[in-house]
């Protein structure tokens, strides 16, 4: 076991964790601040798989953004004195039963496919290669998730003016 | 590199860069803060006619010793209605993000903590975990004041943050690097070479770019103060309003985790602002090293350089902050969003255009 | 060999490390004397009326909207500023039409009013009815 | 013990999404639904860049997972501020009160 | 559009324009007086903390009257005729011991007002303020130059000496009680 | 610019009985006495009569006149039963420049006197702290509250000739 | 439990030397709760401004009482801000000190008499270190006042709890 | 806006870094915009009034210095025209003129105070030293001429306690020698800085015809349009003798009467200050300051409300003599008492932010406003 192992099963362990309690703690800002090591656990990982920029924009965009927007969202939303801040669970059981089942497939099905598994190299100079693809291949793509995040921005402040 | 001089004596990578991560923080950071904490306030008594401490050693210079050392004394007291964990952890994870940044900062060519590609962003990137940490405590702390200063620190820093990274953008557009260490060996030379006299060009470009970089300089350094919350745009804390915003119930030293945090930030912008406008480490005349030949003086030499204008861009921030009132949390909204980012956005256009054109 | 992200995450881990290590290490010297009176939540020395865990203001929430999406948008354009030279005119078409997209929206929300902070909603102070015009002064329980 | 390779990263992933899904159905709260969106499209996010790396798919894993962040991004947006319109309609976020509360 | 260039202008200028204020005074000598070591020349009309010369002091209680705080406290006894009780300066015949004397500087609020009756000018402010103290009872001051055995003897000797005249005035006819000590009446000069 | 007899005189047509009388006897300021119970009628008029135009209160001030029978207690406090409270106006007209002193009392045991606190607005606080401290009670007023002393202080009203301070407040000592 | 709680029976040379370095540290850096109550605490102002300048002494005013050392009770206590500036005091965390600046919050000074709504001393709510007499005080005498507490910290140790 | 926030009560004060002592308010928050403040005052109430009541007159002088302790020379001022007025007394030209000068460097100094803290609520913590620096040298000249620095006991009825100093007018020619610049630097550093015009100006509005009802006075009423001067239009002591202006609010920067009319206000009312003071000691003549004080102080029965012009506002003491040696009652009218019962109505709408701006500018004194 290598130290590239042992930073995965590190990162593994705090993604995986941190999201089991975002999902069970049922104090919902502690659920949106485990979010906060979900993400930065996610982050980890996509380094270890060679992707800088991918986790770097993973952290910008999570942490520094949308985490926020939830927390601004959780404060708007919900009167957090001490009694409201609990927010309830439902049919958990039956749920839990459920995840664990379909998780179990997957994962079956998963083992049992063979993966084509080239482990390829490509630390240097992702970004720039993000950029080729973007200007050369997915102008296109590009252009739209502008006119998509100027959607977005314009539904979404009007519904939050409204 | 220190880095690989560490890995040849621990011959081990992880403990060199342990003790290579352990060096900014024993080296500059407690060193820079105590001496920053001093020169913030002979800077403001010597502007406003006074003289500051004087008491303690030659002209006051133990004086934040001495306040580390009474804060290390101090109860710490957890409100009964606070949050507890969140309240204990809000400080560690400040602390993180604001020196985490420190890992990307090139302090000299032989040293920088960690010299990824992604440098700039990185340290975009890191001010996260602040906002989350400042969000925490404010929250945490149950107490109005807190809260409410909290929500203006995330949103003032998040708000702040769009014209920071846009000017970073012309930056990375004029040198088509991310990477630090890069854009600092860029600007070497003299310091006509550096970003704010239009980069390592010549011609009549380098001419046209002036103009919009000092533009661009004035734009990141208002907006970076803003992320650190120094005056004017000190509303998260204002004592005048809201006692000392988010860490008002924090005492001891969960308050000077804080508080090395506010002076390790108020270093790493003056360092972001250095590195991308003026030269980095880079010295703006020339090398005695070189001069004379010897080699190992040059990285101190340009870590001299850096925390020269580091220091610097620093002091300046205590001129301001002794100079002006504060914003209007509105008007600094107003501020960042009608003035900057516009004028950022334009900036980022023309300066497109130049490039290609 | 560490990566450089490796380095990072150490810095972390330092960071935490020390913040800790610190806090804990006061502990030894520092006093704990508890009182009720010391716990209170501060408010300039009044007790304290209702929480502070209101409902906030929609004004941060949308400033964080539009923040976010602000971020994003840049954080896509920072691989096309790396490249966009080689693509000549072209390329900087592509991010330039993004970047309308962008001040497109900003426009739309400056209109809109989406980018101002709560005004101060001032109606001018005047002066009103004086007194009852036709009664005999009512008595005020004290 | 073997090597990391993409399984594990698969194993990740499939564990975040399975976790997304149990926020999605057991909890009350809209703001927590969102989050096990959130979840569910991270642990997407994982499967395209370890088969960027692993699988054969170069670069262009890694712009679905760029893609994906953004749209992540304008739906927690968008998202959210439905959610506070339901809050202000309804004055409650929880999914179930919603339901009754419809008609 | 022409407003909005010239707020940004105006902004700029003006915090330059600051700027170049607190810059200036970065160099300009500071007014700080170092306090412990060195110390303001106060002017002569100081007021600060009372000085009572006992030696002058006659017991009038003027001062006390004068004073809106009352935190002078004086108690006095007749000397016995023949006893010599000094002069004061101003050469003034004393006729009383004064045997207490306290001025209570934790209430004092250094007005002056009793300075200006006192018939001997013995009662004045001085330039002193460095007094603070660990204990309040240490702000009560006790200006009586004599011992406290010697403050009992005059007490003692005052009060033999009443019941000697009393018995004396008994024993020779009925007559008027002693007028009690009617210091107020000490004129003013 | 008018003299107090003018205006009295203007008062005296127009309010007749509510107007008790001239005090004219004083040295220094004469002034006119009131029905407590109209002194806001006499007070509007006098604020909004074109020729009059008092629009400045310059001052209202509660005092306890003592003119009542004074006894003692039994552990020798004076006790002061009867006998009147009193405010006084002091009004000025920014345009005309005359100035006018009204007083109105109101008895001891049932100190009811109409408010001003509606004509002039700072009239609100002065009403307040007379009431705070004298106990005069401003009919009409509409936040008759405590002012300067804590709202929950029970032991009197402190500018009052007899006032007594109580010995402890929240457990803490009071007297010297 | 602390150092600062324990009891050492032995003065051994480390402890005395600590000792000397926590309380040079206590002494050198007291904050001040920024906090005035009455004409002594322009006064209070006026030795925090330029002339005579409390910075010197290491001592800037904290609005919060949570990152406070001392208490300078500037000013006349009243009943109603006594309850007030009890709980300000409790507030701060421990090692704290107080100052009692002036006559009044001395033992109520001119209004010691007919003060109704005075309290008669602060020391009837908080424990007061250091009276500082003056109504007011002339800035020097709280800097006195200031000496005289930094004298007292210099004596405290860690073996005596200290106030 | 979408979303109703809920409201908040917020208390700011009595221990709160701006509320210029121990005020307490306690505002009612929606979010950042305030929807009602309730002043609560009285923690620094200490019993003047009946501390009078217990004094004679000569004695009551030390505790109106502590009033308003920011302008004591004028709250004596204000109580020794009174009782002089009572006891229909004439005092000498040089007392009326010593008294003049001491009040206008009061009302400097006064000023001087206002603005520099007015300055630290906004954020600016250096124009608030340097104004304590040059307060400081006034100081020194009361120091010299009645040896206390704050509360000076030094106008007395009838009189003065001591003569000026030999050196006084060589020092005080000095002084506004050195002055005058500074309020120009005071100027390019905080009132024309374009941050400060922003927080202030359009803040805060006071109505003329609100003011007038509300009995608001001095520099406040000044600021919202009104041309009025108790120094002028109602003149004691020997003000008619002087050339002044009264400045008044122009709205340069925003509406007339926002918060940096009322803060400009100040700065002129400095100027003005320094030319009646250079007249006056122009003018002043020879005479012995002390020879008009009674002996003993007892006014017939009798009333009086006498007014003066203080750095704030109008202050009024009504006095009523019942022929003893003690006042029978004393009732100041102090104009921050009066200023402080409109921030109720002045502060609805504005942010959080706003109330300091608007209290700053509304220049209270706990002491006054409480006694
Ligand atoms: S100075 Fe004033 S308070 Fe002090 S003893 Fe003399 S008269 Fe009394
Ligand atoms: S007035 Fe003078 S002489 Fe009389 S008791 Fe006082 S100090 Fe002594
Ligand atoms: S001691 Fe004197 S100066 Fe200080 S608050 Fe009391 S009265 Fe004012």
């Amino acid at each position: 076991m290598n130290v590239y192992d042992l930073i995965f099963y590190l990162f593994a362990a705090i993604t995986i964790l941190s999201a089991f309690f975002v999902v069970t703690t049922r104090n919902i800002v502690y659920s949106a601040y485990y979010l906060l090591f979900t993400f930065f656990g996610v982050a980890g990982i996509y380094v270890l798989l060679g992707a800088d920029f991918i986790a770097m924009v993973q952290l910008i965009v999570y942490v520094g953004g949308i985490l926020i927007l939830l927390l601004f969202g959780v404060m708007l939303t919900n009167k957090i004195t001490n009694v409201d801040i609990k927010s309830g669970t439902i049919h958990t059981v039956p749920a839990t039963i459920g995840v664990a089942l379909f998780a179990g497939i997957i994962l079956a099905s998963m083992w049992n496919t063979n993966w084509k598994n080239v482990n390829s190299d490509m630390q240097v100079a992702s970004t720039q290669h993000l950029g080729f693809l973007l200007i050369h291949q997915y102008a296109l793509v590009f252009e739209l998730l502008g006119i998509l995040l100027l959607i977005a921005l314009i539904g979404a402040a009007s519904m939050a003016r409204k | 590199m220190i880095y690989d001089f560490l890995f040849k004596i621990t011959d081990s990578n992880i403990i060199a860069s342990i003790i290579q991560s352990l060096l900014p923080l024993f080296i500059f950071i407690l060193p820079f803060a105590l001496f920053a904490v001093w020169l913030e306030r002979k800077v403001s008594a010597h502007m406003q006619d006074r003289l500051g401490p004087m008491r303690v050693g030659y002209h006051g210079a133990l004086q934040t010793i001495a306040d580390i050392l009474k804060l290390v004394q101090k109860e710490d007291i957890i409100p009964n209605e606070a949050d507890k964990p969140l309240f204990n952890i809000a400080p560690v994870l400040v602390f993180i993000g604001s020196y985490a940044v420190f890992a990307a900062i090139p302090f000299s060519g032989a040293f920088i903590g960690s010299n990824i590609d992604l440098g700039i962003i990185f340290i975009i990137a890191a001010s996260g975990f602040v906002v989350a940490g400042i969000l925490m405590a404010g929250w945490a702390s149950n107490n109005k004041y807190s809260l409410l200063g909290a929500m203006r620190s995330a949103a003032q820093i998040i708000s702040y943050e769009i014209p920071t990274v846009l000017v970073v953008l012309t930056i990375i557009m004029i040198t088509g690097t991310t990477n630090l260490q890069t854009l600092s060996e860029m600007q070497t030379g003299h310091f006509w070479n550096w970003m704010i006299l239009g980069g390592p060009k010549f011609g009549i470009a380098k001419f046209i770019f002036i103009p919009f970089m000092i533009i661009n300089f004035i734009i990141i350094y208002i907006s970076t103060l803003a992320e650190v919350n120094r005056t004017p745009f000190d509303i998260p804390e204002a004592e005048s309003e809201l006692v000392s915003g988010y860490h008002t119930e924090y005492s001891g030293m969960k308050f000077a985790m804080f508080f090395l945090a506010e002076y390790a930030n108020m270093f790493a912008v003056s360092a972001i602002v250095t590195a991308l406008f003026f030269g980095g480490y880079q010295s703006p005349v020339g090398y005695v090293g070189n001069l004379f030949g010897i080699h190992w003086l040059i990285p101190i030499e340009q870590f001299f350089w850096f925390t020269a204008k580091g220091i610097f861009f620093v002091f300046v921030q205590m001129w301001l902050r002794w100079t002006l009132p504060r914003l209007r949390v509105d008007q600094l909204m107003t501020a960042c969003w009608k003035y900057l980012i516009p004028i950022a956005f334009v900036n980022l256009i023309i300066i497109g255009l130049i490039t290609v054109l | 060999m560490l990566t450089e992200f490796g380095k990072i995450f150490i810095f972390m881990l330092v960071a935490a490390f020390f913040v800790v290590v610190a806090v804990i290490a006061a502990k030894f010297i520092r006093p704990a004397r508890p009182t009720h009176e010391k716990q209170l939540t501060y408010e300039c020395g009044e007790d304290t009326i209702g929480t502070p865990w209101v409902k906030f203001n929609i004004r941060f929430y949308v400033v964080a909207l539009i923040f976010l999406i602000f971020d994003v948008e840049v954080v896509l354009l920072i691989p096309w500023a790396l490249v966009y030279k080689q693509f000549g005119l072209g390329g900087f078409l592509v991010g330039a039409i993004f970047l309308i997209l962008l001040g497109l929206g900003m426009a739309y929300e400056w209109r809109k009013g989406d980018l101002e902070w709560v005004k101060a909603k001032v109606i001018p102070p005047t002066l009103k009815s004086v007194i009852d015009s036709d009664g005999s002064p009512k008595k005020i329980a004290v | 013990m073997i090597h990391v390779g993409l399984n594990h990263f698969l194993v990740v992933s499939t564990i975040l999404f399975s976790l997304g899904i149990l926020g999605i159905v057991s909890r009350k709260n809209a703001v927590m639904v969102l989050m096990g969106i959130e979840l569910i499209l991270n642990s997407a996010n994982i499967n395209f860049i370890a088969f960027a790396k692993f699988g054969n798919f170069g670069f262009q894993g890694q712009i679905m997972a760029l893609f994906v962040i953004i749209l992540a991004a304008a739906e927690a947006a968008i998202a959210l501020a439905i959610v506070l319109n339901i809050y202000k309609t309804f004055s409650t976020v929880n999914v179930d009160e919603i339901d009754t509360l419809k008609d | 559009m022409k407003e909005y260039f010239n707020n940004a202008w105006s902004a700029l200028y003006t915090i330059f324009v600051g700027m170049k204020i607190t810059f200036k005074h970065l160099f300009v000598p500071s007014v700080t007086i170092q306090y412990p070591d060195v110390k303001l020349q106060l002017p002569e009309r100081e007021r600060n903390r009372l000085y009572v010369n006992m030696d002058d002091c006659i017991g009038c209680d003027q001062c006390a009257r004068a004073c809106p705080v009352d935190c002078i406290t004086i108690e006095t006894v007749k000397g016995i005729p023949g006893e010599d009780l000094g002069k004061t300066s101003n050469g003034k015949k004393k006729a009383l011991w004064v045997t207490k004397f306290d001025i209570d500087f934790a209430k004092c609020c250094y007005c002056q007002l009793c300075v200006f009756p006192c018939p001997t000018e013995c009662i004045y402010m001085t330039d002193v303020y460095e007094f603070s103290e660990f204990e309040r009872s240490n702000l009560i001051y006790d200006f009586v130059t004599l011992t406290p055995q010697e403050r009992e003897d005059k007490k003692n000797n005052y009060a033999k000496f009443e019941a000697e005249k009393a018995a004396e005035k008994a024993a020779a006819k009925p007559a008027p009680a002693t007028k009690p000590i009617e210091n107020q009446e000490t004129p003013k000069p | 610019m008018k003299t107090t007899e003018d205006i009295f005189e203007i008062l005296k047509t127009n309010f007749g009985e509510s107007i008790l009388e001239l005090i004219s006897t004083q040295p220094i300021e004469k002034y006119i006495r009131i029905n407590n119970f109209e002194i806001d009628k006499v007070c509007l008029f006098l604020k909004d009569n074109e020729d009059l135009l008092f629009d400045n209160l310059m001052n209202l001030s509660g005092v306890d006149d003592a003119n009542g029978k004074k006894t003692l207690s039994a552990n020798g406090t004076q006790i002061i039963s009867g006998g009147t409270l009193s405010v006084f106006y002091h009004i000025e007209s920014t345009k005309y420049r005359h100035k006018l002193v009204l007083k109105t009392s109101a008895e001891r045991e049932k100190p009811d006197i109409a408010s001003v606190s509606k004509i002039w607005r700072h009239a609100n606080w002065h009403e307040r702290e007379a009431f705070d401290l004298l106990g005069i009670n401003f009919l009409n007023h509409p936040d008759l509250r405590r002012i300067l002393m804590p709202y929950d202080w029970e032991a009197g009203f402190p500018l009052r000739k007899d006032y007594e301070n109580p010995e402890f407040y929240l457990g803490m000592k009071v007297p010297y | 439990m602390s150092l600062l709680d324990k009891q050492f029976s032995d003065d051994n040379i480390v402890i005395t030397k600590v000792d000397d370095l926590l309380n040079w540290s206590r002494l050198s850096s007291l904050w001040q709760v920024g906090f005035g109550l009455a004409c002594c605490a322009i006064e209070m102002m006026a030795t925090s401004a330029s002339h005579y300048d409390f910075d010197r002494f290491g001592v800037i005013p904290r609005p919060s009482p949570r990152q406070s050392d001392v208490i300078i009770i500037s000013g006349t206590v009243t009943l109603k801000m006594a309850t007030r500036i009890k709980r300000l005091y409790e507030q701060m965390p421990d090692p704290k000190y107080v100052i009692s600046m002036g006559s009044c919050s001395n033992c109520g000074g001119p209004y010691w008499e007919h003060g109704y709504h005075v309290l008669k001393g602060v020391d009837r709510v908080i424990p007061v270190d250091v009276y500082v007499p003056g109504c007011p005080p002339r800035p020097e005498a709280l800097l006195e006042g200031l000496l005289k507490l930094q004298e007292k910290i210099r004596n405290e140790s860690l073996v005596k709890k200290n106030s | 806006m979408a979303l109703k926030t809920e409201e908040m009560i917020l208390n700011m004060g009595p221990q709160h870094p701006s509320t210029h002592g121990v005020l307490r308010l306690e505002l009612e928050l929606e979010g950042e915009i305030i929807v009602g403040a309730k002043p609560h005052i009285g923690y620094l109430h200490r019993c003047f009034e009946k501390h009078c009541e217990a004094m004679n007159y000569s004695q009551v002088i030390p505790y109106t210095d502590r009033m308003d302790y920011l302008a004591s020379m004028y709250n004596e001022f204000g109580y020794v025209t009174a009782v002089e007025k009572l006891l229909g007394i004439q005092v000498p030209e040089r007392v009326e003129y010593i008294r003049v000068i001491m009040g206008e460097f009061q009302r400097i100094a006064s000023h001087l105070v206002a603005i520099g803290t007015y300055g630290l609520d906004i954020g600016a913590m250096t124009p608030f030293l340097y104004c304590f620096r040059d307060r400081e040298k006034i100081l020194s000249l009361f120091e010299q001429t009645c040896g206390a620095r704050l509360l000076y006991n030094y106008i007395w009825v009838g009189g003065l306690s001591h003569d000026l100093h030999p050196d006084f007018i060589h020092q005080a020619k000095e002084f506004i020698k050195y002055f005058r610049p500074k309020i120009k630097e005071l100027n390019d550093l905080l009132t024309k800085n374009k941050i400060f015009i922003d927080r202030t100006a359009n803040v805060g509005i006071l109505p003329l015809d609100l003011a007038i009802n509300y009995g608001i006075s001095g520099p406040n009423l000044r600021a919202s349009g009104f041309k009025w001067d108790i120094r002028k239009d109602d003149p004691y002591s020997v003000y008619h003798k002087f050339d002044f202006d009264i400045p008044i609010g122009q709205g340069a920067m925003g509406t007339v009467g926002d918060c940096w009319d009322r803060y400009y206000m100040r700065v002129l009312e400095m100027e003005e200050s320094l030319k009646i003071i250079e007249q006056a000691i122009e003018q002043i003549p020879e005479g012995d300051v002390t020879s008009a004080i009674p002996k003993r102080i007892k006014p017939a029965v009798g009333q009086v409300y006498s007014r003066v012009e203080n750095p704030r506002g109008e202050l009024g003491y009504f006095i009523i003599s019942d022929g003893t040696v003690n006042p029978f009652r004393v009732k100041v009218k102090g104009p921050s008492f009066v200023h402080l019962g409109i921030m109720n109505e002045l502060l609805k709408g504005y942010m959080i932010a706003d109330v300091i701006a608007i209290l700053g500018s509304i220049d209270i004194v706990l002491g006054e406003v409480d006694r």
